[in-house]
């Protein structure tokens, strides 16, 4: 029976756990401050947004899709979060907030499915009209909630349960292993693969693909809300800024984790540590006493190689694509014999 | 689904050369030509309506000075740096490869580079700028082209790590065209690159993008270039068995980019005097809009550099008429927001009509 | 008189052990330190524009009283704003760290910065001139304009526990929490160039900086004056505002500052329209759009523009202006960049105002080593005031940045 | 006929479908029975593929009745067609590359325990599957990591998955090898002994005597006739096909070979076929023959500078040919038609024009600059030597039938005007019109004195064509056989390798 279990390829599969466990090696030998409880904390608290954000993004990747309103979507939750509290309070603001969320998520999925445009565009496009709507609710100014309730909460939220896990890194972790669950263990979660893999594929099947799609882009809404929402919460207050880089960060670090921009390939896990992986280098450089374009310099770098490898992988294996064994082993016996021959 | 309509209508005629058989798949009676004609003039028809919007809200007073030919100065030479970066974005689009985001660091690294040789000479510094653009193109254009790389990501990739090395190199610094020890001479010219303006009336800038945009529209689609970017945009395997060598099309088609990309960073850094990492932010998104705005399909081999040149005017008059208007900056955006989709999806429906559902 | 050694002995005895319940007491190794410390002499500093650098506000305002709900009053009234421009000089700072009073030499100073930009390299160097007075272990730490990463960034530097944090918040509401935090550490807190919310400095030791709205209001006069002379007789004088990027104090700051100013100053100048360029505040082509518009829409009405940076949206401005063939406007700005001071120096802009980034900087250190002092602690310093016109452009070449 | 009941599993009653300006399918009314094979034949836009998509459940407003097990079913959407039992093998692959064949095969109805999927069971499924068609594959192996043919056999294993009461395939054996087809035949006739009713698309009349027991024919959407295999001949179909009498399909032309045209030496592209040589002569029709995997293809695309050679020389006219890049290859007037029309062939969102020029860019450029004009004439010409429909060469080539795409693929390449003429299965999935025509154009090139490499797995075709036939087997050249010793059944044993030299 023929098989994939190639070391190699194994390998390759899991080419960003092995990049993970290489970067914590290689930081904690070289910077003594590095491998500490603390420090640990501080990522960890540092990438539960970005993390956050990436669950639904990576779901929206997997069906072949790409969601660019993600940082807007985290930016307008959050300061939907603080803006309403006093009218709604926070269960009510937060609610509103998810679900605005939400909502940005369907019309970003019944816009690619229902019109058929690039989702490219079409999130480019309410991008830009959530930008607007975050000043032009905000004010232009970043809006924050001083009662002790909120202080209360920002305290709750980053104070140490257990070594390592704060209340905020527990909401990632639980959203992270329910989706990454769904998507492996469920026929709902499976559905994005096939849809991703091939929408015709998908519609014969009688998935209704147009439903899945627009329920990715749904979970990407709802979770970049969580995101910029918690973060508020933490800061006590909402800055207008506050998403502006994740979107990038965020597709890098999916890439990086290896689900492709094709379709039909990868997974949350993946991508929550690849953005561990990244924050694990960013830290090591500070630490180093490196600046932010080392940073930068680094992440593109990792970027390109990783993109560079999938393209290049693929290349080889089209080259070589259709060997006939028995012909290879011919060659071989010929080149044998020709060296033999050689006088 | 991609649900292919039967063909209806060829073997009794090519068997027997009867006359048309029983029904004909309507679609297939709109002919290209119509189409693209269509599809470009359905860009300007856009563009003409909100002239006439402008000219409507003039007319019931509501702004002033719309119509004068100062406005309409005013408005080309707004998009006239976009329109430029646009005209390069065109053809990695017509190539199917989407788009090139590593525009913005190629704008602000020339630059620097630029006003770095301008201690030497002007022309010198010009030269050395377009060559070190032409090397980003180069290397973008050979890994996209030749291994096929997804051109977004490796683009994005390829403009952190340039925008990593403008910040090593240059030490967190921006700098001036009159502070590096060059001649005054030089440094004039370098201010002019933006400011000249022919008779007092039309900027440098302006001649640039009409000339990029007609030189443009010519290779489109009147080279073999053209022709073969477009096979190649439309469909790259049956371009490389048609002796095509696409890796070389595609390559050429991301050198193009980057030259207009050094352009318009020229123009932009001599605009601001000052060679900083932050110039050209935000010129990727604002090239992809013009384009696609354009009517160019990110699926590839569709569109002209006519339609992005009435991509980037319908942005401009937008933005004109809203300030006049005294619409609030804030809300400028959800507008343009919307009126982006909108417009791109009228786009996407006439094609469909048309029977040309690139989706 | 035998006994007397013993007597002597055992008030000594007696003295060293009531020692400690008087007041500090310092070891003489510390006394040492902290006369060498009194001993530097950071005045004679001066920054890359040839001012001295540590060069603290001479004014001495009435703080005015803080009106019940600020919002409440028009936005042209200077009260509306009060907790921005007013912010710091009536909090009762809670858990304030004792000074150790035992010298700056030697201490260890994180600094961490709002983001990247050359303004803030010039800043690090001034805080950096002082430090080195001062023989600090000394690093600035910057988020490159990630408010998250900001908090990151506290995080690690509390962990090292450092004798002070110098912070400039990336965001003045964010700020009450970033300083709560750094307060409840039990590590000592000073903020600069960005003015936080008040009740960010309950936490802080204080904060040092430029003050914007005072600055503005200072440029308003001037602006104002120049626009009457050069517009005799007229009724009203219309003007427009470039604002910096939504989302900050300057936002508000060098629009609101000049008009709630001219409200009482000139009531004959009239806002015509205030905006921030989109969607990029700070690229002059998008700039001169903006200006070129307005000149459409109010033609002559259009007698002057403050922008909130005299760099590239000062240069847009002219373009637009140059198309136009308008040299009536009037344009002030906030600076000093090079391109602004060069604007000034060829008469074009009319005025700016001096933003010292090293001054900044080494004012924040330089009050951070008065702590360490034992020095006495102002809740809020604000930077010298200054408006740079032609008259004296020269003076403050070459620029900082 | 096969011996299970003869109760209908499967009645069309009138049923109908129009598209916009147009009536796919008119009133057709036929019944298959339990456990029959049922041939459904027709040219390109005779209306069979519509037919079969209306049973597969993808038009929601088809009129007319359908009765399934006697029951009348409306199918309107994929599901509801699986649902009644209908399972459909389509032409092209419907299968997801990134993901496994498990998901591929079990893909909407993934088992599951309570709320999570079985994974376990789920192996075990597709295992089955896998194995009820003969693959002995890793279930957990993507799609992208096996051959096409494997996954043609997969894509069956699936549509069995659904174990349909009612099976359609259409042209299932298009992408198959020979002893992959004698696999298929096999599952049918299992198939058919479990009661189950076939519906079989082909253009390859061989085949239907073969396994068919009926036949329906239909023409311009509208059902001709349906009779038992047993009372009916090929012509009669063909007749009933295209609406007149065909005679004799090939008649044998006067052939004028000339010297030596195009030489081969030792050529090797390692690892697909090794030491080929031969020599095709001017005016010459050089069949290649061999099952799928013999390395024709690749011989091919090493002939016309697709692929490079790794050993051996190529020359033209006694020159050896210039260049490496397909590119230089066309200039020396080789032009090779690939086998795979919708991806390699054809720009299918172009129009004719714009594809009949893409092989000759170049030489209608002068400095760079290209001139459609100079390409027009040329056009024209060959539309109307083909009788391209409809002739206008500003038709987007995909609103085209399958027979007139295959006619713009060779026009694209007669348009460079070739010395040697490499044709990769010029009529696989054609129908007979396009065929009748595209032979005979193959034809009348060589009697111009151009060199024809055909390469078909459809006998008669190389029968009937070739002057000579060179037989490859597992990479290598085996033999060649002058016409007069070829027939479908000689060419056969040689090309399997009973019977024969080595």
């Amino acid at each position: 029976m023929r098989s994939r279990g190639s070391l190699l390829s194994l390998g390759d599969r899991y080419r960003i756990y092995v990049l993970f466990v290489a970067v914590f090696a290689f930081m904690s030998l070289l910077s003594p401050k590095f491998f500490t409880v603390y420090n640990f904390t501080t990522i960890l608290n540092a990438i539960t947004m970005n993390a956050t954000v990436a669950i639904g993004f990576t779901v929206v990747m997997i069906c072949g899709q790409l969601d660019l309103s993600i940082g807007t979507v985290i930016t307008f939750a959050g300061v939907l979060t603080m803006g309403l509290q006093p009218y709604l309070g926070f269960a009510g603001s937060i609610a509103v907030a998810v679900l605005g969320g939400a909502i940005v998520g369907l019309v970003n999925g019944l816009l690619v499915t229902k019109t058929r445009i690039n989702s490219f565009i079409v999130t480019l496009g309410t991008m830009t009209i959530l930008q607007g709507s975050i000043y032009q609710f905000s004010g232009g100014n970043s809006i924050s909630v001083t009662t002790d309730q909120v202080f209360a909460i920002s305290d709750f939220l980053g104070k140490n349960l257990l070594p390592l896990i704060t209340p905020r890194v527990l909401i990632t972790i639980i959203l992270v292993v329910a989706v990454e669950f769904i998507l492996r263990r469920t026929r709902a979660g499976r559905d994005f693969y096939i849809v991703g893999g091939n929408r015709s594929t998908a519609w014969l099947a009688g998935i209704n693909t147009d439903r899945t799609i627009t329920a990715a882009f749904v979970l990407s809404g709802v979770t970049a809300a969580i995101g910029g929402v918690v973060s508020v919460l933490v800061s006590t207050a909402a800055t207008l800024k506050l998403g502006e880089n994740s979107l990038m960060y965020v597709i890098s670090a999916t890439i990086i984790g290896g689900t492709a921009m094709s379709g039909g390939k990868g997974g949350v896990l993946r991508s929550v540590a690849a953005i561990m992986t990244l924050e694990m280098l960013y830290t090591g450089i500070i630490l180093f006493g490196l600046g932010n374009e080392v940073k930068i310099f680094f992440a593109g770098l990792i970027l390109a190689y990783v993109v560079l490898y999938e393209a290049y992988a693929v290349y080889r294996h089209e080259k070589t694509l259709g060997q006939r064994p028995w012909l290879m082993k011919e060659l071989a016996a010929r080149q044998a014999a020709g060296a033999g021959k050689k006088r | 689904m991609s649900n292919t309509m039967p063909g209806r209508a060829d073997a009794p005629a090519a068997v027997a050369g009867t006359s048309t058989p029983a029904g004909i798949d309507t679609r297939a009676l709109r002919t290209r030509s119509f189409s693209s004609i269509v599809n470009t003039a359905g860009v300007y028809a856009i563009a003409v309506l909100f002239l006439a919007l402008g000219a409507l809200l003039q007319a019931t007073g509501a702004i002033s000075g719309f119509l004068s030919a100062q406005n309409m100065l005013n408005i080309v030479d707004a998009v006239a740096l976009v329109g430029i970066a646009a005209v390069g974005m065109a053809f990695v689009t017509y190539s199917g490869n989407f788009a090139d985001m590593s525009i913005p660091t190629t704008m602000g690294f020339t630059g620097y580079i630029c006003i770095e040789l301008l201690r030497y000479n002007f022309w010198l510094a010009i030269a050395g700028a377009i060559g070190v653009g032409l090397l980003i193109g180069l290397l973008n254009g050979f890994v996209v082209g030749k291994f096929k790389a997804n051109p977004i990501i490796w683009t994005l990739a390829v403009n952190y790590v340039t925008m990593g090395v403008i910040r090593l190199v240059w030490v967190n610094k921006q700098i001036y065209p009159d502070l590096v020890g060059s001649p005054p001479s030089a440094v004039a010219l370098f201010d002019a690159i933006y400011r000249l303006r022919f008779f007092n009336l039309i900027g440098l800038p302006l001649v640039i993008m009409v000339v990029l945009v007609v030189v443009g529209q010519f290779v489109l689609t009147r080279t073999s270039f053209g022709v073969k970017l477009k096979i190649t945009g439309s469909s790259p395997r049956a371009a490389k068995a048609s002796g095509i060598a696409v890796e070389r099309v595609v390559m050429l088609s991301f050198v193009l980019v980057a030259f207009t990309a050094t352009i318009g960073g020229l123009a932009i850094t001599s605009l601001s005097r000052v060679g900083a990492w932050y110039n050209g932010a935000g010129y990727d998104f604002k090239a992809v809009t013009a384009v696609v705005i354009g009517g160019m399909t990110l699926a590839g081999g569709r569109g002209t550099i006519l339609g992005v040149l009435g991509g980037s005017l319908i942005i401009g008059i937008l933005n004109n008429i809203m300030t006049l208007l005294g619409i609030g900056t804030f809300s400028q955006d959800m507008v343009r927001g919307a009126i982006f989709i909108a417009v791109v999806g009228i786009n996407a429906l006439s094609l469909r009509r048309l029977g040309r559902d690139d989706a | 008189m035998r006994r007397l050694p013993f007597v002597v002995i055992a008030f000594a005895l007696v003295a060293f052990a009531l020692s400690p319940v008087f007041g500090q007491s310092l070891t003489a190794a510390q006394q040492a330190n902290l006369k060498a410390s009194l001993a530097v002499d950071t005045s004679v500093l001066k920054s890359a524009d040839g001012q001295q650098l540590l060069a603290p506000s001479k004014d001495n305002r009435k703080v005015p009283a803080r009106p019940a709900d600020p919002n409440k009053l028009a936005e042209t009234d200077p009260l509306h704003w009060y907790d921005m421009e007013w912010a710091g000089w009536n909090v009762t700072p809670t858990n304030t760290p004792k000074s150790p009073g035992d010298g700056a030499i030697g201490k260890k100073v994180i600094m961490i910065v709002h983001g990247d930009h050359p303004w803030t390299t010039a800043c690090i160097l001034g805080a950096k001139k002082v430090a080195d007075m001062y023989k600090w272990n000394f690093k600035a730490l910057s988020p490159n304009w990630d408010k998250v990463v900001q908090d990151q960034l506290i995080d690690q530097a509390i962990n090292e526990k450092p004798d002070m944090i110098l912070l400039i918040p990336l965001d003045a509401k964010a700020a009450v929490q970033q300083a709560r935090k750094i307060n409840a550490a039990g590590v000592p807190l000073h903020m600069f160039n960005t003015l936080p919310e008040a009740a960010a400095l309950n936490y802080s030791l204080g904060w040092t900086g430029p003050d914007d709205f005072g600055q503005f209001r200072l440029l308003a006069r001037a602006w104002s004056d120049e626009l009457v002379k050069r517009n005799p007789g007229a009724g009203t004088i219309g003007v427009a505002y470039v604002q910096h990027a939504p989302g900050g104090s300057p936002y508000f700051a060098r629009s609101f500052g000049p008009i709630s100013e001219l409200a009482t100053y000139n009531p004959k100048i009239k806002t015509l329209v205030m905006a921030s360029p989109t969607p990029a505040t700070f690229d002059a082509n998008t700039t001169m759009q903006l200006v070129s518009d307005w000149l459409t829409k109010y033609g002559k009405d259009l007698k002057g523009i403050c922008a909130s940076d005299d760099s590239a949206q000062s240069l847009g401005i002219f373009q637009a202006l140059e198309k136009a063939g308008r040299t009536d406007v009037v344009v002030v700005a906030a600076g000093n960049s090079k391109q602004g001071m060069d604007l000034v120096k060829d008469g074009k802009l009319f005025a700016i105002t001096y933003q010292t980034a090293e001054g900044d900087g080494a004012l924040a250190a330089q009050t951070a080593a008065d702590w360490f002092n034992g020095k006495g602690y102002p809740i809020r310093k604000n930077l010298a005031q200054h408006i740079i016109t032609k008259a004296d452009v020269e003076k403050f070449y070459p620029p900082q940045w | 006929m096969s011996d299970t009941s003869s109760r209908p599993a499967l009645e069309m009653k009138h049923v109908s479908k129009r598209f916009p300006g147009t009536v796919a399918v008119d009133d057709v009314s036929y019944e298959v029975m339990a456990g029959e094979v049922h041939a459904l034949v027709g040219e390109n836009g005779a209306g069979k593929s519509t037919l079969m998509k209306i049973l597969a459940g993808s038009f929601d407003d088809y009129t007319g009745e359908i009765a399934i097990g006697g029951r009348t079913a409306l199918l309107h959407s994929p599901t509801l067609a699986k649902r009644h039992g209908v399972g459909m093998i389509y032409q092209e692959l419907s299968l997801a590359r990134p993901i496994s064949i498990t998901e591929n095969l079990l893909a909407g109805r993934l088992p599951r325990r309570g709320l999570f999927l079985d994974k376990a069971r789920a192996r075990a499924q597709a295992g089955e599957l896998l194995s009820s068609v003969g693959l002995d594959l890793d279930p957990n192996l993507p799609i992208e990591d096996i051959s096409q043919h494997e996954a043609q056999l997969v894509e069956i294993a699936k549509v069995l998955g659904n174990n349909p009461s009612i099976l359609v395939m259409d042209e299932p054996t298009s992408a198959l090898s020979r002893e992959e087809v004698e696999r298929l035949f096999a599952i049918i006739g299992d198939l058919k002994s479990r009661g189950i009713a076939i519906v079989y698309i082909s253009h390859h009349l061989p085949e239907i005597f073969r396994i068919a027991d009926r036949v329906t024919v239909m023409r311009d959407g509208k059902k001709i006739a349906t009779r038992l295999i047993g009372e009916v001949t090929r012509e009669e179909i063909v007749q009933m096909m295209v609406g007149r009498s065909v005679k004799e399909f090939y008649q044998r032309r006067e052939r004028s070979v000339g010297d030596v045209r195009l030489s081969v030496r030792k050529l090797s592209r390692f690892g697909f076929f090794h030491d080929v040589s031969f020599d095709a002569k001017r005016g010459e029709i050089l069949g290649i023959c061999g099952l799928s995997g013999a390395g024709r293809t690749e011989l091919a695309r090493v002939l016309t500078g697709l692929d490079r050679a790794d050993e051996g020389t190529i020359e033209l006219d006694g020159a050896r040919v210039q260049g490496s890049t397909m590119a230089d290859f066309l200039n020396q007037g080789i032009s090779y038609l690939t086998e795979d029309r919708k991806v390699e062939g054809l720009a299918v969102r172009l129009a004719v024009d714009d594809n009949v020029m893409s092989a000759v860019i170049d030489r209608l450029s002068s400095g760079g600059v290209f001139s459609k004009a100079r390409g027009r004439p040329a056009v024209e010409r060959l539309i109307t030597e083909l009788s391209i429909y409809p002739p206008d060469p500003s038709r987007t080539v995909g609103n085209l039938s399958g027979g007139n795409q295959q006619k713009v693929l060779l026009a694209k390449w007669l348009a460079n005007e070739p010395r040697v003429l490499i044709l990769d299965e010029p009529t696989r999935g054609v129908d007979i019109g396009a065929k009748m025509i595209i032979h005979s154009s193959i034809e009348k090139l060589a009697a111009t004195g151009c060199t024809v490499l055909l390469i078909s797995s459809d006998l008669p075709e190389l029968v009937g064509l070739s002057d000579r036939v060179m037989i490859m087997r597992k990479g290598h050249f085996i033999r060649e056989m002058p016409y007069h010793e070829c027939s479908e059944e000689s060419l056969l044993l040689a090309a399997t390798g009973e019977g024969g030299a080595t």
